[in-house]
């Protein structure tokens, strides 16, 4: 029975407690084992209050904090907010498309080891947001985005309880991540909740700065150019705060497709807004972009691709577009240097091989 | 070990039992792609689902994928029955309609949700520890480990209840059908049982891995044993094996675990390609030199029987003779003579080759034979 | 009318229609050409199995070259989608595996495969890894004219190699024992089939999606054969209804908004191939089904004549009238006395008496006679 | 073309071996059949009737021995020899016609490149007229009975123009009045020289069939002229103790149905 037992206690104890004991238990490999140990699992012994398990916060405050954080930016508003009270691992690195991320072995430990884990919430990361719901019980989970006003939560008519998860375009939003990732740290560890204080309000300073540069460059482009054309509709949160009319090839969800109609009902307002450049993403083929260029170019007009910018995860590490503060000044810049110079006309039978 | 991974091995090793026990029927039917036209064509039970629903963590939308199984499954028999289209090419039809009609509702009605099969099954070994079952404020373990052990529990059920007649129906329907079996009535229950069994696996495995363990292990099997109940053994153990394997695998590189237990159970697979007894590629060539070998020896005894004590055996019964009279090369020739002498069938003095009597009395025999 | 064509005129003065149209056109019709072969040689989930194994050859490629560009991607995933084409006919011809087994063996496993390699990829810290799982969902509606002419060149050369060796193929699809014996190089053919198929299969997939490519493959194929019984029409029905689900469902998708491409031309194909197996002549279902009601409906009005030629038998007279009670009851399980007795009047073999009775005509009987002397028609 | 055939056999088999798995189907296998002999190939299920046939025209890789046909090796002579399959090798549902499936005999001498053209339609319509099925030359060949299939094959078989024909049960599913046409087929073919050997079932057939005969159970029992070969010693040898059919046999009986290959 003590096999049993230690299996059906050890989530309940937190994982750093369950490992020993249940490195005895290699044997497991055996289907006869496997099932025997589920036989005996299912059976009737009870297993502690699922709550028991959350770290006491007095432990925590005599060590670093293990967080995980899914999307990169996450992983920087933690670092930034926990300082040196903390250790930060990501799951999802640069160019990793958090729809589509595909977890590894590493992740299960990283999970299990876990003091708190933050992840961004709104379905963003598919049915995983609904795990780390679920989790709440086992290892401290937090969405980031949980202490944002739902009101301020752009919602697709028709369907209750799905917003747009792409909340951090938008930068006083992603402010109120931040908050939420410092009010998690404080609960866990009040005995620092000085040092979490300060490193937030620093860190929603650097924000509230980078919210001013996007404000005040985006005021350079004329209003009626203000149009973000991009394959896919990551951007809406950025276009609402910065007065951008947004337009993206196809959906949110990964299945979806483009229609030719959708090309082509784009490429007629491209040509007759005359907007000068479209933009390509970092997750997104580039061949979408290019289809939706061809057809602008064959109605007479020729649009520019503005450059690339970063929607569901950051730029190299190292790099001035491997911080959140510097890729959203990446996005605004490119943005901001495509639009405010004026399209120029196409020629219908364009040297760039228009129509024929 | 964490708990957590124990848990994913127990909760992998349950899938691959309860993966192995409809898998082999499919790959003896020559159903093996219905696993994959499953895993494409549930979208659109999960799409339709949701638009009536409007929630998308609804177990109803789970329902709907597994009732979408069922339904490619039918739709699949009823192309067949008509006899116009091959079975490949009926599941071939099938699934992409199906999908295609999912995706396009999408599109159309739910272009701004992220709504795809992702959201709604789990489809992640390495996360179904954290999806955990909690009854009446009691955490009881991972969900997907509960689900899988009621699936291959009803597996094992069906498998051993009906043995005789799949067995029947499987090998000869015709024979079925006229002792009054109704293999309809019995596919269409093992067919649903592969559909619940691929979207539950969906669910806490993903369905690359479903596919992998529903097909490579029972492949395998079929490679090793000829017996229908030793086959289902096997490729359960083997799947068992291929998913613990894989799971240290993918621990040691930090890799997908769903990737390397497919991995390692096509790895298993070439293994049993190479190497099984009597029918892996390896065998078959050792077997075939041996053969080549042995029957050289006798062509050599005859030949040297025929001409001994005749005036040309001089001339006839030397090594180098073989290479002209047999069209042996040289180095062959010297492995024959080696392989007969070390029989003692054949003696050397110097280059002329002599019978034993055990070669004379072998040499007859051949030639009666 | 004047609206109407000047819609049609805008319609195809459209660049991405005629573009979009174009490729799938193109595409329709090469792969409804290999389909044929692929359906007849029962490799119809070819493609489905080719764009998962190309996972692994995707990631490898950019593992190495570090590279995205789609001529790197390309060729990787044509590697692996190759590699595990000979890994297929190497098993299926040495073991006793199926052939379907054998396909969802290499697909699962190889895709498994590729998931390791791109769970390493994610580890890296690479940014310009974006995309890559993303490689293999083409877009339909995204067909850039650069893909059209590759379309196009691969569309020519696949019908040229076909056309130069059809005698070959043909023999290869229906008696590779026979061609052997012939003196044909099977297996060279068969992995020049197959290439082509391959090849066809990895173009498309980038361009067009796994789908799209799956069903692409099928559908013409299995639809075509239903109108002919002969290789050369099935090959050129099959590519022209590949083109026309090609150019239907750009054009559907162009009219109307948020249609996807790609899906609506699966839908297209899947509609013509409904239709050909229930209209298609011959071996169309309505057609069997209407055959089948006619014959049971000639059963059961001969069942009838033969109960009146039983009953006139007994009497002397032969005009002698009898109740349709007796009738229905002799016709017990049959059903539709009334109805028979009506084809029969029509038909002059039987006539209704005054009191309501019926009796054979000369011509009945001798009819009558016709049918008994056959010996099996009666009840 | 000049024949190496003087004096040579039409078909030499020597110390031919062969393995399915770990079982030898065919055991060094010597054989001569002389040209212008109609054969059975007569023993029990799994005697590797088929194989032996296989073999020949090296459509399965024997472990050892050699196959030479009037005195060259097979790969030389392959246009020669023409081949009958079994009914149920190939896919009936095919998408081709009679007329078509006779042509795909003339596509050997056409070579690469080179369509079936006015010469082939002729051929083949006048091996159609020997076989009795000119009126079926339209026909999907899935309309046809087992019979009416076997006769498309063999009408194959004659455009071909081979000199040797090996034949796989070409009489099996098939009725009564086709085996008649097909064995006077076979006779006439013997007449204009050429060598047939048949993978037969009916024991009690064979005499009145065939004027040679090649006894095989694994290793080649006996073959030669049917009257000193077809002896009750060496069917007692072909097929152990088995040998009741001598007195009652027919399609049904332990003789018939075949396993191997």
């Amino acid at each position: 029975m003590t096999g049993h037992r230690s299996l059906a206690r050890a989530p309940a104890d937190g994982s750093s407690a369950g490992r020993p004991r249940c490195s005895r238990r290699a044997g497991a490999s055996l289907p006869s084992r496997a099932l025997l140990l589920l036989l005996l699992l299912a059976s009737c012994d009870l297993p502690k209050r699922h709550d028991a398990g959350v770290p006491e916060p007095k432990e925590l405050s005599s060590r670093r904090i293990a967080v995980v954080a899914t999307t990169g930016m996450i992983a920087e508003a933690a670092a930034e907010i926990g300082g040196d009270r903390v250790d930060v691992r990501g799951m999802m690195g640069p160019g990793v498309d958090p729809h589509l991320y595909k977890a590894s072995e590493g992740d299960v430990v990283r999970m299990a080891s876990a003091d708190v884990v933050f992840y961004n919430g709104l379905h963003l990361e598919g049915k995983l947001s609904e795990v780390f719901e679920r989790m709440r019980n086992r290892v401290r989970t937090v969405a980031v985005t949980d202490g944002i006003d739902r009101g301020r939560l752009l919602r697709p008519p028709g369907f209750e309880g799905a917003y747009d998860p792409h909340v951090w375009f938008d930068v006083t939003l992603w402010m109120e991540a931040a908050r939420t990732v410092e009010h998690a740290l404080s609960g866990m560890d009040p005995v620092h909740v000085h040092v979490y204080r300060a490193n937030g309000e620093r860190y929603r300073e650097r924000l509230s700065a980078l919210d001013r540069y996007v404000r005040d460059r985006a005021s350079v482009v004329p209003p009626s150019r203000r149009v973000l054309v991009t394959a896919h509709d990551a951007f809406t949160y950025f276009g609402r705060a910065y007065g951008f009319r947004v337009r993206g090839l196809q959906g949110i969800s990964t299945v979806a497709e483009a229609g030719a109609a959708d090309i082509q009902a784009l490429a007629r307002m491209i040509a007759e807004e005359r907007i000068p450049a479209v933009f390509v993403e970092s997750s997104v083929p580039v061949r979408y972009i290019e289809a939706l260029q061809e057809a602008v170019r064959a109605r007479g007009f020729r649009v520019r691709v503005g450059g690339s910018l970063f929607s569901d995860s950051m730029g190299d590490p190292g790099s001035p577009e491997g911080t959140y503060v510097g890729m959203v000044r990446h996005n605004i810049d490119t943005i901001v240097a495509a639009l405010s110079v004026p399209g120029e006309p196409g020629r219908r039978d364009g040297a760039g091989g228009g129509d024929r | 070990m964490t708990a957590p991974q124990i848990e994913i091995q127990v909760i992998a090793v349950l899938v691959a039992v309860s993966c192995a026990l409809p898998g082999t029927f499919l790959v003896l039917r020559r159903m093996a792609m219905m696993s994959d036209a499953i895993s494409h064509s549930i979208l659109l039970g999960i799409v339709l689902a949701f638009f009536v629903t409007r929630d998308l963590t609804s177990p109803f939308l789970v329902a709907a994928a597994a009732l979408t199984g069922v339904l490619t499954v039918t739709l699949v028999e009823l192309l067949n029955r008509t006899g116009l289209v091959r079975e490949d090419a009926a599941i071939g039809l099938t699934f992409p309609a199906l999908f295609s009609a999912g995706v396009i509702l999408v599109a159309r009605y739910a272009g701004s949700i992220h709504l795809d099969t992702d959201a709604v099954l789990l489809g992640e070994l390495a996360f179904a520890p954290f999806n955990r079952l909690v009854v009446l404020g009691y955490d009881i373990g991972p969900r997907a480990l509960y689900m899988m052990a009621g699936i291959t529990a009803l597996n094992i059920l069906f498998v051993a209840v009906f043995f005789k007649e799949l067995k029947l129906a499987t090998f000869d329907p015709g024979l079925a059908a006229v002792l009054g079996f109704s293999p309809g009535v019995l596919h269409y229950a093992s067919m649903a049982l592969v559909s619940l069994t691929a979207v539950g696996s969906f669910d806490a495995v993903g369905s690359i891995l479903v596919v992998a363990l529903m097909i490579a292990p029972p492949a395998t099997a079929y490679l090793l044993v000829d017996r229908l109940s030793t086959m289902l053994l096997l490729s359960a153990l083997l799947g068992a094996a291929g998913a613990v394997s894989g799971y240290w695998v993918a621990h040691a590189l930090d890799a997908s675990i769903a990737g390397s237990m497919a991995s390692m159970s096509g790895l298993l697979f070439a293994a049993a390609y190479l190497a099984a007894p009597g029918r892996g590629l390896i065998p078959i060539t050792l077997r075939r030199s041996r053969q080549r070998l042995e029957f050289a020896q006798r062509m050599l005894l005859v030949h040297l029987y025929n001409h001994e004590g005749l005036p040309d055996a001089g001339r006839e019964n030397r090594v180098e003779h073989l290479h002209e009279h047999l069209k042996w090369d040289r180095s062959f020739a010297e492995r024959v003579v080696g392989a007969a002498r070390d029989r003692r069938l054949v003696e050397r003095r110097d280059s002329l080759l002599i019978l034993t009597d055990a070669g004379r009395e072998a040499a007859r025999d051949a030639m009666v034979g | 009318m004047e609206t109407a064509l000047k819609f049609l005129a805008d319609l195809f003065s459209n660049h991405t229609l005629r573009t979009v149209g174009m490729g799938a056109v193109f595409l329709g019709i090469a792969n409804g050409v290999l389909g044929s072969f692929a359906v007849l040689r029962k490799q119809s989930l070819l493609g489905d199995a080719i764009s998962h194994a190309a996972l692994p050859g995707i990631a490898l490629a950019f593992l190495l070259t570090g590279s995205k560009s789609a001529p790197v991607l390309l060729l990787g995933a044509a590697a692996a989608g190759w590699l595990g084409t000979l890994f297929i006919m190497s098993v299926v011809k040495n073991t006793r595996i199926k052939y379907d087994s054998a396909l969802g063996l290499v697909l699962s496993v190889f895709f498994g495969f590729g998931l390791i390699l791109l769970t390493r990829i994610q580890r890296m810290p690479v940014a310009a890894q974006a995309g890559l799982d993303t490689f293999l969902f083409g877009q339909a509606a995204t067909l850039l004219l650069r893909d059209v002419a590759t379309i196009g060149a691969l569309g020519a050369a696949v019908l040229v190699l076909v056309a130069v060796f059809w005698k070959e193929f043909k023999l290869l699809c229906f008696d590779p024992d026979f061609a052997h014996c012939l003196g044909f190089p099977v297996r060279a053919l068969d992995i020049l089939l197959t290439a082509l198929l391959v090849t066809s299969i990895v173009i498309g997939l980038q361009t067009v999606g796994v789908v799209l490519m799956s069903a692409m493959v099928v559908a013409p194929a299995a639809a075509a054969r239903q109108w002919t019984d002969r290789l050369g029409a099935m090959v050129a029905i099959s590519a022209f209804f590949g083109a026309l689900a090609g150019g239907a469902g750009a054009l559907a998708s162009s009219v109307v908004a948020h249609l996807p491409t790609g899906p609506t031309i699966v839908l297209c194909l899947s509609a013509i191939v409904i239709v050909s197996l229930l209209m298609a002549p011959n071996r169309g279902l309505v057609w069997g089904w209407a055959r089948e009601r006619l014959n049971r409906r000639r059963i059961m009005v001969d069942a009838v004549l033969a109960d009146l030629h039983v009953l006139a038998l007994r009497h002397e007279d032969p005009g002698h009238g009898h109740p349709i009670s007796v009738l229905r009851t002799m016709s017990l399980g049959h059903g539709g006395v009334d109805r028979s007795l009506e084809l029969l009047r029509k038909r002059g073999l039987v006539r209704k008496t005054e009191g309501g009775t019926w009796s054979l005509t000369p011509d009945g009987l001798a009819e009558a006679r016709r049918l008994s002397g056959k010996g099996d028609e009666g009840p | 073309m000049t024949l190496s055939d003087g004096g040579s056999p039409a078909i030499k088999v020597d110390d031919l071996t062969v393995a399915y798995g770990d079982k030898p189907v065919l055991w060094d296998v010597d054989l001569e059949v002389p040209a212008g002999v109609l054969m059975a190939v007569v023993g029990p299920n799994g005697a590797g009737k088929t194989t032996l046939i296989k073999a020949v025209t090296g459509l399965v890789r024997p472990v050892a021995g050699t196959v030479e046909i009037f005195g060259r090796p097979y790969a030389e002579q392959r246009r020669l020899v023409g081949y009958v399959p079994q009914r149920s090798s190939v896919d009936w549902d095919f998408p081709t016609t009679v007329l078509d499936v006779v042509m795909m005999g003339r596509y050997g001498g056409l070579g690469w490149l080179r369509r079936p053209g006015r010469t082939e339609r002729k051929l083949a319509l006048e091996a159609l007229e020997m076989v009795g099925m000119t009126e079926f030359a339209g026909r999907q060949i899935r309309q046809l009975s087992g019979g009416q299939q076997q006769r498309v094959f063999l009408a194959r078989a004659i455009v071909q123009d081979a000199r040797i024909y090996l034949m796989d049960e070409p009489f099996q599913g098939v009725d009564a009045t086709t085996e008649r046409a097909i064995v006077e087929l076979l006779k006439e073919m013997r007449g204009r020289g050429k060598t047939v050997a048949v993978v037969h079932h009916d024991l009690q057939t064979v005499p009145e069939y065939f004027d040679w005969v090649t006894l095989l159970n694994v290793r080649c029992v006996a073959s030669g002229p049917v009257d000193r070969v077809f002896t009750e010693g060496n069917l007692r040898l072909a097929y152990g103790g088995r040998v009741s059919y001598l007195t009652h046999h027919g399609p049904g009986d332990a003789l018939s149905g075949e396993g191997d290959g």
